[in-house]
């Protein structure tokens, strides 16, 4: 999960890496006030979104006057498809120098992994891949001064500098920030060199959506659609797509492979729905809620039973059949695996026959769509 | 059908990591999970010696006696192998329970564990030297002797094929396309769906590759990550054939996780990528599911 | 370093580990209302000892009178040679079950051990050994929940039970007080079942020294005589005896040997004096100066220069005789090591010759103590 | 003087642990202790191949390179042990940084080290397989050959004892008049003070019993702790004469850890318990330092 760069900043400073003086606003005047405040300020859109230089969400101002304008011009506006609520109004810093620095988790490895690089800036992609450490941590081991003194000489840091000193600590809060906060990624990019400091100009950080249960002081950010915050309150997955076959599948791979499969058909898929291993009836009936509210011209759900059982999908579907409007798009069921024969029984119940082979149903869809009656398309 | 294996005089049929005489422990036994999959564990012919339920220690289910912790069934049993159907807050606990107990085989079917929690067990079991399964797993099958974990197991019948998924429901898929086609599994593995694994492919592979019952093996990958890119520098030293099938191909580029994700990845984890580095690795990648079997069919022919 | 009941129970509070509702008083008023407040009491003096029980320093009090008066007989009273100056008042715990729960260090495991027993009260140490459970943590691994749940087990409890639930908190709970507070001892005699409840009834915590640096919010407790207290400030380990040779060593092998080989030949030490490794002149010299206030009969030196340097101590030595009243007591230093030859010069500029073998010198440093004249002694 | 060791044909006069190869760096050379005791280490001829202080990096001391960090030494050298002068609320750092390089022999000088900070450089260092001396130790010497700590070692002459000491002052004591007597040390080694050490006496008792240049050992021990008693279980398997010596006749019984203490040492750590463990394991007991090298000369005669 995601969070916006204040956000990030704060827990920053929370775990004493510093950044630079600030104010998150919402309005222009805010924005004015805090200029007035600040001196000249940097501007910037708070978004979940990367290159927000590129895209204009990052501007200077000298004068409050600057800043309003500025804000007025930011706010409301849509920047790489966000709209932009909030603003953080920043000190200008005078940049000595840029760094990049990063603690994530690298999956071949199993374990975290610390980047950086004396190349900071917006373009880091583009660094040749020897001017970028990694260095991997130990997790039973955990995080000790020493490796963030390698990693500070190894970018070609005086140790005994003022700089080196501050760089030292600001690898290790950054490290705890990541630790503490059961974060998978947190980047600063540019870490800056302004006098003798170092601050964090900026934050981007992600927090494990999963651990979110003992993370309850991290603010929850609203990055999705209604549908899919409607999704994930059910604790499925779920991603919008422009199709118009709705689909549900369990599991993320035959989710996956079933768009794959519709598309080789010549369908279009309008959703990716995964309900997760286990669920029950009445979190699959909602789930088949949420397709049917999506109006596509057919829904196909592909069903291979484990932990999700063939009878709990097919009661789903028999109650929302029974449930007010009912279904009124077809629906093409896959449905075999745990408890395939129950579900069998309860669909044929509702008059309706289960697939049994995948490619055999998806193809049964594409056709439905593709012969379905103009107009029933959202 | 498929020809049947040529073994050594007295060999028995084998299979890999876990077989017929592979003792198992359910934690999480009385859970809603826990209990419907000891059922069909125990169906299925697994030897399911006890299971682990804090506070309920001393009911049996389904024959099963049920301890309080590892440690009283320990002071009971010899076991070979957990399963852990415990929810993901907790699980980190249960899975530590098991390795500091000394079990050699812990397979982990939650989802949702906190990856910091994954990072720490799967340390733990690598210093511990067990195989840690999963997270996020349907388990481990090895056909017609032992299934510990949740995959719907009408489909896992034995034969010469060894499998290894990302992805559980898919594995699911093409076991069943292959036992259609008349191919049955040596082993069946899911690496679990989450960023970080214990088991990983390359270490799968390298067993089907030593297993003298495993003639073919089948690798179901996704996009994202680079497991199948380190598996493909394995399967080029492999004698035996890897036919794989790669999830995602119309998948629009994932979320990324900032630069550092792709600084780590290195470009790695799209489909065209996975694709390139196993065909240039000497695996047949099919295009659909339903190719596998017919890949399989060649091959085995 | 041992801290009050009180503080111990303070710090379980702030653990989430349930200890008696409690005031801690120093007059006998506070006591009566602290009484009035909680109803029948316990009333405890906070001493730096254990046997208290037995030596009248816990006593029962069912009304504020009672309560005032048994605050009056013991604040200032001495128990087991302390003078108890704060009291304890307790809100008095009807005990179903009482149990033994320790967490210290293992030195021969090299490994932190939790100590349990479901035989708790003031005897533990009659318990049989088989009645009592170690378990032994691996610091690398750290601490579970399925740790406790086994101990628990293993006392005979129903884990399923609101008191099995509760001592594995308590196991919890104590372990993490141990480790975070670099406790070396954190002991419970007697944690009591009371109802449906736990409660630690007691807490003995020792705090180790040497982490004082990162634990400030640990009060610090004085259980020294004046001049420890002074020693210690010094970085000096130094304990009173009752003879009338002062001593001073480096290391505390050698000063125990030191004390050892002077009662061999007769003598008697008046104190424990190691001054450390790596002392300087200037805290040797202050060293000398607290034997010197002690007015024995004979000082003896016996130092044997490692990262103690010889120099170093003449150099104190003769600082201290050319100040003020110098030395007015017979002074036997033996000095070998580091930087032997310096020392031997600086000390034959003050007139006085070496010994070179402790034993030689021990010998003589009881021989002048036996030929003192009479009053010299402290 | 003592006879000499019949030594097979192109053997060495060996020692243990640390000889006249041993390549040395010195964590904390710019200190006080570090750079006094890295002199008196260069004197005695120890192979001192660099030094360790972060910020120093590039500077020479006594001819010594420099380094910020441990890493940046092993980028330039080859190394086998490490001594750490740095202070204490620091000192976990430096071990575990020399742990975490792979250095196999690690000698932890520094006192007042908080025991929870030791606990786990020890536990690292097991892990590691890494040999840790200490801490709060006068650290190790081979004599003649190499001499890595803080001990005075115009008295460590090389010779046919082994020496293994709590104490650092009672180790020089009894070396000192060993040397008097015309007996010289293989090696001594310094356990350390602390209640927490990495060598025990049971492992530097079996490398003496293994080390053909030791012909006798004299142990130095301490009342308190449990160190002594667990030797004697070892003792009694050993081929060679052990001498030992234990600080603490006359004191009074030690201030007690709670009943834990007591319960985990059972009633070990007296003085007559220690004497009583060690004489009925064979090892003679000397009642005074002096007696230590007269008990030597018979043995050794």
């Amino acid at each position: 999960m995601r969070i916006f760069e204040y956000m990030g900043k704060e827990l920053f400073n929370r775990f004493g890496l510093p950044v630079p003086k600030g104010k998150v606003v919402s309005c222009a005047d805010e924005a004015a006030l805090a200029a007035a405040e600040i001196g000249p300020v940097v501007i910037k859109a708070q978004i979940l979104s990367g290159k927000r230089g590129k895209s204009g969400g990052i501007r200077f101002a000298n004068t409050p006057a600057e800043a309003k304008s500025i804000a007025l011009e930011l706010l409301g506006a849509n920047i790489r498809g966000y709209l932009v609520e909030k603003l953080l109004v920043e000190e200008k810093l005078a940049v000595d120098q840029e760094f990049y620095l990063a603690v994530t988790i690298d999956e071949g490895a199993k374990s975290p992994v610390i980047i950086a690089s004396n190349q900071g800036g917006i373009d880091i992609e583009e660094v040749p891949e020897n001017r970028i450490l990694k260095v991997h941590t130990d997790v039973e081991l955990g995080m000790y001064p020493f490796i963030a003194r390698n990693i500070v000489r190894r970018l070609g840091l005086d140790l005994g500098s003022q700089h080196g000193k501050e760089l030292v600590k600001a690898i290790l809060a950054t490290y705890q920030v990541f630790q503490e906060k059961d974060a998978v990624l947190v980047e600063i990019n540019p870490l800056v060199f302004s006098g003798e400091k170092v601050f964090a100009a900026d934050a981007k950080v992600i927090i494990d959506p999963d651990a979110r249960f003992r993370q309850k002081d991290i603010p929850y950010v609203e990055g999705q659609t209604e549908t899919e915050k409607l999704a994930q309150d059910l604790g499925i997955s779920y991603v919008e797509l422009k199709g118009d076959i709705a689909v549900m599948a369990n599991g993320a791979g035959i989710a996956m492979s079933t768009l794959d499969i519709l598309l080789h058909y010549g369908g279009t898929p309008a959703n990716f729905l995964d309900v997760v291993g286990g669920t029950d009836t009445e979190t699959i009936a909602r789930a088949l809620e949420i397709l049917l509210a999506k109006k596509p011209k057919v829904i196909f759900i592909n069903i291979f039973g484990g932990s999700t059982r063939c009878d709990d999908v097919a009661r789903a579907y028999a109650k929302v059949k029974k449930k007010g409007s009912g279904i009124q798009v077809p629906v093409v069921i896959r449905l075999v695996g745990t408890n395939q024969d129950e579900g069998w029984r309860i669909l044929q119940e509702c008059g309706i026959k289960a697939y049994t082979d995948m490619e055999e149903a998806a193809a049964k869809a594409v056709e439905l769509a593709v012969h379905a009656p103009a107009g029933s398309s959202s | 059908m498929h020809q049947q294996v040529v073994l050594a005089k007295g060999m028995v049929l084998m299979a890999i990591i876990v077989n017929q005489n592979t003792k198992v422990i359910v934690q999480g036994i009385t859970g809603k999970q826990g209990s419907f999959h000891t059922r069909q564990m125990l169906a299925y012919g697994t030897k399911v010696v006890a299971g682990v339920a804090p506070g309920k220690g001393g009911i049996t289910y389904e024959g099963v006696p049920v301890y309080d912790t590892v440690q009283a069934v320990l002071e009971n049993h010899q076991v070979d192998a957990t399963v852990i159907f415990i929810q993901a807050a907790i699980a980190k606990d249960a899975v530590m329970e098991a390795l500091e107990a000394g079990i050699g085989i812990v397979v982990v079917i939650t989802e949702h564990i906190p990856i910091h929690d994954e990072l720490e067990f799967i340390s733990y079991a690598r210093r511990k030297g067990a195989i840690l399964i999963g997270p996020n797993t349907f388990g481990i099958i090895s056909s017609g002797k032992c299934q510990i974990g949740i995959p719907p197991n009408q489909f896992f019948i034995p034969g010469p094929v060894g499998l290894v998924s990302r992805s559980g429901t898919l594995a699911y898929e093409i076991a069943k396309k292959l036992a259609a086609a008349g191919f049955g599994q040596s082993t069946a593995v899911g690496m679990g769906g989450d960023c970080v694994k214990g088991l990983t492919f390359v270490e799968i592979l390298k067993l089907f590759e030593a297993d003298p019952e495993t003639r073919a093996v089948v690798l179901i990958g996704e996009i994202g990550g680079d497991a199948e890119e380190e598996a493909s520098v394995y399967i080029k030293e492999m004698t035996k054939s890897v036919v794989a099938y790669i999830a995602g191909k119309s998948a629009p580029p994932e979320k990324q996780m900032g630069h550092a994700g792709a600084i780590i990845r290195g470009g790695r984890g799209t489909y065209q990528g996975k694709v390139k580095a196993l065909s240039k690795a000497g695996a047949l990648v099919a295009e659909m599911p339903s190719e596998v079997p017919e890949i399989i069919s060649k091959l085995l022919a």
